[in-house]
């Protein structure tokens, strides 16, 4: 069982290894207590970090998405932060266009000195998704709403509802 | 062959939905501009006006298809895992309402594939046996239109099991299978023998409208003649964009692919469509590829419909005409100028 | 003299020393023109310019890299070129690139939408004539005529550079810029006043009939990854073959993001499809929040670098999240 | 593959509130794991040998240790089963103890979570390759950054272990802090009686190469092989000529600026040499006082420098310095007594710093070493020191004790009464911290035997009257309020990082905290490390440090550099970059983004390719997720890794 039914929903975070992963360490080190939902997966850099496996993770189930790297301008590798802050920023944008409440992935940066940072920021968007509640999924759209939506679009002609 | 029967336009959701009550109904829809199969809804109207933007083919051969699931399970530690296969072979009973000839004539190309005593496919075999085909005979003709070019005709009954041809007010139907023949009990029905002559009229008219179809005989021959010809191929491909638009449109096209795709200890087999036009298909594990072009690849599209299927298979062309691949072709490959430029060339 | 025919003068004196020039032809009917490679002087003489010319012809020069070859491009075209220029997938010394002002192209979906009102089809075509302001389509007997700015391509209706941004041989005079049309943008504008749920029913209703063929991608002149598209490797394995929304979509998303700051809006995607999704959407969202980020149109500057590609170390308009 | 699973219970760190057992039972149900068991300290001597002998007993192929942080122990466990026979990078870690049993007790979800996180750490593992390390030279040769007592320290332990050094300062001479002290605590000797022979050490090893006045101007390379370039600011002086006569300072017309080694509380000449002590004793002009900058003429220096060496037209020059490690060792800068109006500090010329005092208790200070207040000159008699003045006070946004004001503060009320036997020293102090050898007998001595009277409590306001300063302030302990007369304010004003510090360490590619100290590896393991591999930190850079800290650092720093230098060749970090050349476009996206010019272009049958440079890589992945095609994949971080971490948080 993955997450606890009923209690937790599926958060999943991207941590860079030098400065959140270092983060999320130094406020378990600090005992700063922090909800269960999520699962870090840790990668070297937050410019690791494809756009697109945010998307996949969004789109094969999860309720939320959380990335975090250093700060702009602290990055272990120099630039990779600032690469990521602008892919980020553009897949931020993209989701809502695709039915998916941009609310379910939020980025930020947390060094690895900022534990209480880190609680803050875990505890927030836990609490963020928590009052999203669970992620709607494209292979169970609501049939009512599907018609709907099916409606609007061939009144509207062949592509889109205008 | 049994009784004609009639259908008006008004008795149709009669019988539609005495069919759909019993088992799967795919009607073509409109959907987002194009028209596809889907399960019938009463609430949609079903469009039988022009062909459909895809053929029938995922009735019998889904675009993916489990073959089975497996789960590996483990007791403790150390212990060999012990593996558990569900197989998907069974097929729910579906008819399949208001192909045009040309889409149910593609499964004749599958049939002897996958029907054959060689290798049989207990999938295909299933799903082919559980479906019934109902096919609405041309009373128009498109300009990519050219079944008439590979032995069929805007109302060949092979490959289905009722025939309806439009007439005035509704269809003449006509069982053309035993299989389709329990159909034809429906009390929407009526005895259709007073329209036959009718019908007869719209079938030899729609068939005069296609003209006549240029001699093609010798693409067999023609286009192996062509094999080594890689500028000839070049020359045909050069506006290809490599896409399986034309494969995955096309009736008769049946290649797949299988993969498996896992997760923790289970997972499932996967059946999916292929494309030769694509340069996976003949990808090898070494990362070489014998048809490594777009004209490579053109070249067996063309050679297989055109000249190999036909040799193993009594000359049977691996095309039914329905000019999909035309139409629905980003840049308008024409695979009939293709097959004219080998046969010409292999006169000259 | 014409533009076509100072056209098919210039190419042919251009022709010795190029292995082709990329151009359009007739198709297989008169609704239908297809891309045509000119090799001879015949060829050349089958040249076609003007509306029904609704490929874009740059999606063929990467695959002919370290070949000269010579290409005629409408206004849209060129940016493709442009950007491949950008990104080093093409060698501006191998490529010779013919142009004219372009009045605009027609899109075939509303063509067939006019014709399906008109009560007969795009399948029985005989013929068609345009004059710049309507096209007249004769089809099944009947003649419909349909004014250019109701069937035009969207992107035509908004187009900012009817004249090539880059061409060694510019023929005739200029195309002037066309005011914009608001229902240029009007897939857009549907998306935008849906509500997020009502747009994943949107999505979810649209991939249902994809079918997999990547013509959209294959269409696509920046698709450049081409036969090695991580849609259908397994190292990396981002997709399965399972005939599900889902991967579907992500596929889009795949072609989209990978797009963003390089697409130029040639709409080949869309056109391409077969099974008519409106998959340009996306990536017209995406160009407008580039442009909202960080100030930036592709296929304009062959000197630029794309946004995605690099940073500054202050984001004017990106505002982060304070926590 | 056959993987073992090893869940830790770190004591009762991880089973206090995480069912290890159950963890490790629920393991053997995942994919290609054969053995699974719980464990009571894995990071254990016999908690190692566990896991070795697991691994030969059941042939396991792979390790996945569930316990605390990968970045405390990944490289413990990986060299235990390297010592069992596998590959190393055959290794996972799921860090439930830092991310799982310290941030929250209900057992329920914690045992829920630690098993999601063995999931992805075994689905990663199943995708991992053995990886093996190539080789790379060293260029033997170490830059220290910042020449105060931390980097002297550093630099002569590293020359004296044979290495060469090159000695980076900003000033124009070396010393840093110290070298403007008068006397050090607890000891009270001088403090340039002890610095001084050091300095002169510096300059005359044959194996240190020293740029004073010089800053970096920025870094490129990686361990072994920086490649550090160095902006030699210009003096206006060829310093190969300079003889360091001082006949150019005593001519100088341009006598009455503020000197910055004198804290500013005394004048000096546009061309200077800061202190008589300096290394390098080379003169260099202020070019923003000279006359021959700002009214474009005088030339008085050119006329008397006896060698002839004064070049107004010097311009500031780029030197490249290859070097194998750095150690900064910039140290710290005064917390900007402005800043706190309500005691008067820049109102009032009698309200100075605590370094400020040093300067004048210096001999070589701008008043001979007699304490005579900056207003009038007058010694005074009633002077009050007041600490904690931007030190642990969270309005200030310096929450931080700077460490070593309470001592030099009981110094300077010692040295205070030494100068002026009548005079009487007030501190007001929050607490004392005096922890250090003799530290704390040392305050007792002030107070004790010097008289000087402490304070505990803050002050309220510093204002004057007449000639006079009242300090107004609380008494805690008597619970009273104090009003003191005073001829002298002495702030203890605290310690920040050095200006700039941020910017180098965005060059050195390290971390800073908030308040500009750069970020060590470790608290308490890797004190002078940093995450930067060869770049370590010595001295108060990484945070307040008194003297003796300080240079215990610097040859901390040192043993560092030497120890990595004690190898002809080091081994690269595998965990980089490979690119399928089947699948490579040449687009060179990769190349444009890499940030440390690790992939370059080749040919391959005729085609454009990407190479990655195996000991330049850095294994940051931007390369990665920036191919379209997946073509560059980054080792141990690859696409279908991630992947099968999100597929198993979000299938199963």
């Amino acid at each position: 069982m993955p997450v606890l039914t009923g209690k937790e929903l599926r958060i999943v975070g991207f941590l860079c290894n030098w400065c959140s992963y270092g983060g999320a360490d130094t406020a378990g080190v600090g005992r700063f207590n922090q909800p269960t939902d999520l699962r870090i997966i840790r990668v070297p850099c937050s410019g690791r970090i494809d756009p697109l496996f945010i998307a996949k993770t969004l789109i094969n189930g999860a309720d939320g998405v959380l990335v975090s790297g250093c700060h702009p301008r602290d990055c272990h590798y120099a630039e990779g932060n600032f690469y990521a802050r602008r892919r980020l920023e553009v897949l931020k944008r993209f989701l809502p266009i695709l039915g998916i409440d941009p609310g379910r992935f939020d980025y930020t940066w947390v060094s690895a000195s900022e534990g209480q940072r880190w609680q803050k920021v875990v505890t927030a968007f836990t609490e963020q998704i928590h009052t999203l509640g669970p992620a709607p999924r494209f292979d169970a759209v609501a049939p009512e709403l599907l018609a709907k939506v099916a409606g609007a679009i061939s009144q509207g002609g062949n592509r889109v509802a205008a | 062959m049994a009784a004609v029967k009639y259908i008006s336009r008004e008795k149709l959701p009669e019988w539609l939905k005495a069919l759909a009550a019993e088992r799967r109904l795919l009607v073509p829809v409109e959907e987002g501009g194009a028209v596809v199969f889907r399960a019938y809804d009463p609430a949609k109207a079903p469009v039988f006006g022009s062909d459909a933007t895809a053929p029938p083919k995922g009735s019998v051969f889904p675009a993916s298809k489990e073959l089975f699931s497996y789960t590996y399970g483990k007791e403790g530690e150390d212990a060999k895992p012990t593996l558990t296969l569900d197989p998907k072979t069974t097929a729910e009973p579906t008819v399949v309402f208001g192909s045009k000839p040309c889409g149910a004539r593609g499964f004749l190309i599958f049939d002897r594939v996958y029907m054959g005593k060689k290798f049989p496919d207990p999938y295909y075999i299933a799903a082919r046996e559980a479906t019934v085909f109902v096919t609405m005979a041309c009373d128009t003709v498109e300009n990519t239109c050219f079944c008439h070019w590979v032995g069929s005709g805007p109302a060949d009954p092979a490959g289905s099991d009722l025939l309806l041809t439009p007439v005035a007010g509704g269809w003449l139907v006509e069982a053309v299978s035993a299989k389709g023949e329990p159909l034809l009990a429906s009390p929407a029905l009526t005895d259709g023998a007073a329209k036959a002559a009718e019908a007869e009229e719209v079938k030899a008219k729609t068939r005069a409208a296609l003209g006549e179809a240029p001699d093609i005989s010798t693409s067999k021959e023609a286009l192996l003649a062509r094999f080594d010809d890689m500028d000839f191929w070049r020359d045909q491909s050069d506006k290809c964009i490599s896409c399986g638009a034309c494969t995955y449109l096309c009736p008769t096209c049946y290649c797949f692919s299988i993969t498996d795709e896992g997760s923790g200890m289970s997972g499932k087999r996967l059946r999916s469509w292929d494309a030769c036009m694509h340069f996976q298909f003949t990808l090898e594990a070494s990362g070489h590829n014998p048809r490594p072009t777009k004209a490579h690849r053109l070249k067996n599209r063309v050679g297989h419909k055109f000249s190999y299927y036909p040799t193993l298979h009594d000359g049977l062309i691996a095309c039914c005409g329905c000019g999909r691949c035309v139409k629905s072709c980003p840049v308008s490959v024409d695979i009939r100028e293709i097959v004219q430029n080998a046969v010409a060339k292999a006169k000259a | 003299m014409s533009r076509l025919e100072e056209l098919k003068t210039r190419i042919k004196e251009a022709l010795p020393g190029l292995e082709c020039v990329i151009g359009w032809q007739k198709g297989y009917d008169a609704l239908h023109n297809t891309p045509l490679f000119m090799r001879s002087a015949e060829d050349v003489d089958k040249l076609e310019w003007g509306a029904l010319n609704v490929h874009n012809p740059a999606v063929y020069l990467p695959t002919m890299a370290g070949k000269k070859v010579g290409v005629v491009v409408k206004g849209c075209d060129s940016r493709s070129v442009v950007e491949l220029l950008q990104e080093n997938l093409i060698n501006r010394d191998n490529i010779v690139i013919f142009a004219a002002g372009c009045d605009g192209v027609v899109d075939l979906t509303k063509v067939k939408a006019k014709l399906a009102a008109a009560g007969t089809g795009a399948g029985v075509v005989t013929a068609v004539s345009a004059d710049g302001k309507t096209v007249s389509v004769t089809a099944g007997g009947k003649t419909v005529a349909m004014p250019m700015a109701e069937v035009a391509a969207d992107k035509c209706l908004r187009c900012q550079y009817p004249n090539a941004v880059l061409a060694d041989t510019f023929v005739g005079t200029p195309a002037p810029q066309p005011t914009p049309v608001p229902s240029a943008n009007a897939d857009l504008d549907a998306l935008d006043a849906m509500s997020v749920p009502d747009r994943m029913a949107f999505w979810r209703y649209h991939m249902d009939r994809c079918i997999r063929c990547y013509a959209c991608r294959n269409a696509c002149p920046m698709c450049v990854c081409r036969d090695h598209c991580i849609a259908q490797s397994r190292e990396p394995h981002w997709l399965s073959q399972d005939d599900s929304v889902t991967e579907k979509l992500m596929f889009q998303v795949v072609h989209a993001m990978h797009l963003a700051g390089r697409c130029t809006e040639c709409g080949e995607c869309q056109r391409a499809c077969p099974m008519d999704i409106p998959v340009l959407a996306l990536k017209k969202h995406l160009n407008r929040t580039i442009h909202d980020l960080f100030d930036y149109q592709a296929g304009v500057d062959a000197a630029a670098i794309p946004p995605l590609l690099q940073f500054k170390t202050e984001e004017v308009n990106i505002k982060e999240r304070s926590w | 593959m056959r993987i073992g699973v090893f869940v830790c219970h770190c004591g009762s760190n991880i089973e206090g509130t995480v069912d290890t057992a159950a963890v490790a039972k629920a393991t053997l149900e995942f994919p290609e794991v054969v053995y699974a068991t719980d464990t009571m300290y894995a990071c254990s001597e016999p908690g190692q040998d566990g896991i070795i002998q697991a691994i030969k007993e059941k042939n396991l192929t792979g390790v996945v240790v569930a316990s605390c942080t990968p970045r405390m122990h990944e490289p413990t466990f990986r060299k235990a089963v390297e010592r069992a026979g596998l590959n190393r990078f055959m290794f996972e870690m799921a860090n439930i103890r830092e991310h799982v049993s310290w941030i929250g007790k209900n057992r329920e979800a914690n045992t829920n979570k630690s098993l999601d996180l063995v999931r992805i750490a075994v689905e990663k593992l199943r995708r991992d390759a053995p990886l093996i390390p190539s080789k790379f030279s060293v260029n033997k040769r170490v830059m220290i950054i910042g020449g105060g007592v931390a980097g002297i320290q550093a630099a002569l332990d590293c020359a004296d272990g044979g290495l060469q050094v090159v000695l980076v300062e900003r000033e124009s001479t070396i010393g840093g802090k110290m070298a403007k002290l008068d006397k050090t605590f607890p000891t009270v000797d001088c403090s340039s009686c002890i610095l001084g022979p050091k300095m002169v050490d510096v300059a005359q090893h044959p194996n240190i190469t020293l740029h004073a006045y010089s800053e970096v101007d920025s870094i490129g390379g990686y361990v072994g092989n920086f490649q550090v370039k160095v902006k030699k600011k210009a003096t206006y002086v060829d310093w190969e000529l300079c003889t360091g006569c001082g006949a150019c300072i005593e001519k100088c017309p341009s006598k009455k600026n503020p000197d910055a080694f004198n804290e500013k509380i005394g004048p000096c000449t546009s061309i200077n040499i800061p202190f008589p002590q300096a290394i390098p004793k080379k003169a260099y002009i202020d070019a923003t006082t000279c006359r021959q900058f700002v009214k474009g003429k005088c030339g008085v220096c050119a006329k008397v420098c006896p060698t002839g060496a004064i070049r107004y037209d010097m311009t500031d020059e780029i030197v490249t310095e290859d070097v194998g490690a750095i150690v900064a060792a910039t140290g710290y800068d005064l917390f900007d007594i402005k800043k706190i109006p309500e005691y008067g500090s820049g109102t009032y010329p009698d309200v100075i710093t605590g370094l400020q005092y040093e300067r004048l208790l210096s001999a070589s200070g701008p008043t001979g070493g007699h304490i005579k207040r900056p207003s009038d000159g007058k010694e005074p008699k009633n002077i009050v020191f007041i600490q904690c003045v931007g030190s642990r006070d969270k309005s200030l946004d310096r929450p931080y004790c700077s460490g070593f004001c309470c001592m030099y503060t009981a110094k300077q009320t010692i040295l205070t009464k030494d100068h002026i036997p009548d005079s009487q020293s007030y501190v007001f102090y929050m607490d004392i911290r005096s922890p250090g050898k003799m530290y704390d007998e040392f305050t007792r001595r002030a107070m004790e035997e010097y008289g000087a009277r402490y304070i505990r409590g803050r002050v309220a306001m510093v204002y004057p009257k007449g000639d006079k300063l009242m300090v107004r302030g609380a008494d805690t302990l008597a619970g009273t309020q104090v009003e003191i007369e005073a001829d002298l304010v002495v702030l203890a004003a605290g310690a920040e990082a050095a200006k700039g510090a941020p910017q180098l360490a965005e060059k050195l590619r390290i971390s800073y905290d908030k308040y500009g100290f750069f970020m060590e590896s470790h608290p308490k393991l890797k004190p002078v490390e940093t995450n930067t591999a060869g770049v370590y930190l010595a001295g108060s850079c990484q945070g307040p440090k008194d003297i003796p800290q300080s240079v215990g650092q610097g040859s901390a720093a040192a043993a560092k550099v030497l120890a990595l230098f004690s190898k002809d060749m080091l081994e690269s970090d595998p965990q980089i970059s490979r690119v399928d050349i089947k699948r490579c476009v040449g687009c060179g996206k990769c190349i444009m983004t890499c940030p440390f010019k690790a992939i370059k272009e080749v040919e391959f049958r005729g085609q454009k390719k990407a190479e990655v440079i195996e000991t330049v890589c850095q294994g940051c992945g931007i390369c990665t997720s920036t191919c379209p095609q997946g073509a560059i994949q980054l080792s141990h971080f690859t696409d279908n890794q991630i992947l099968a971490e999100v597929n198993a948080l979000c299938q199963s």
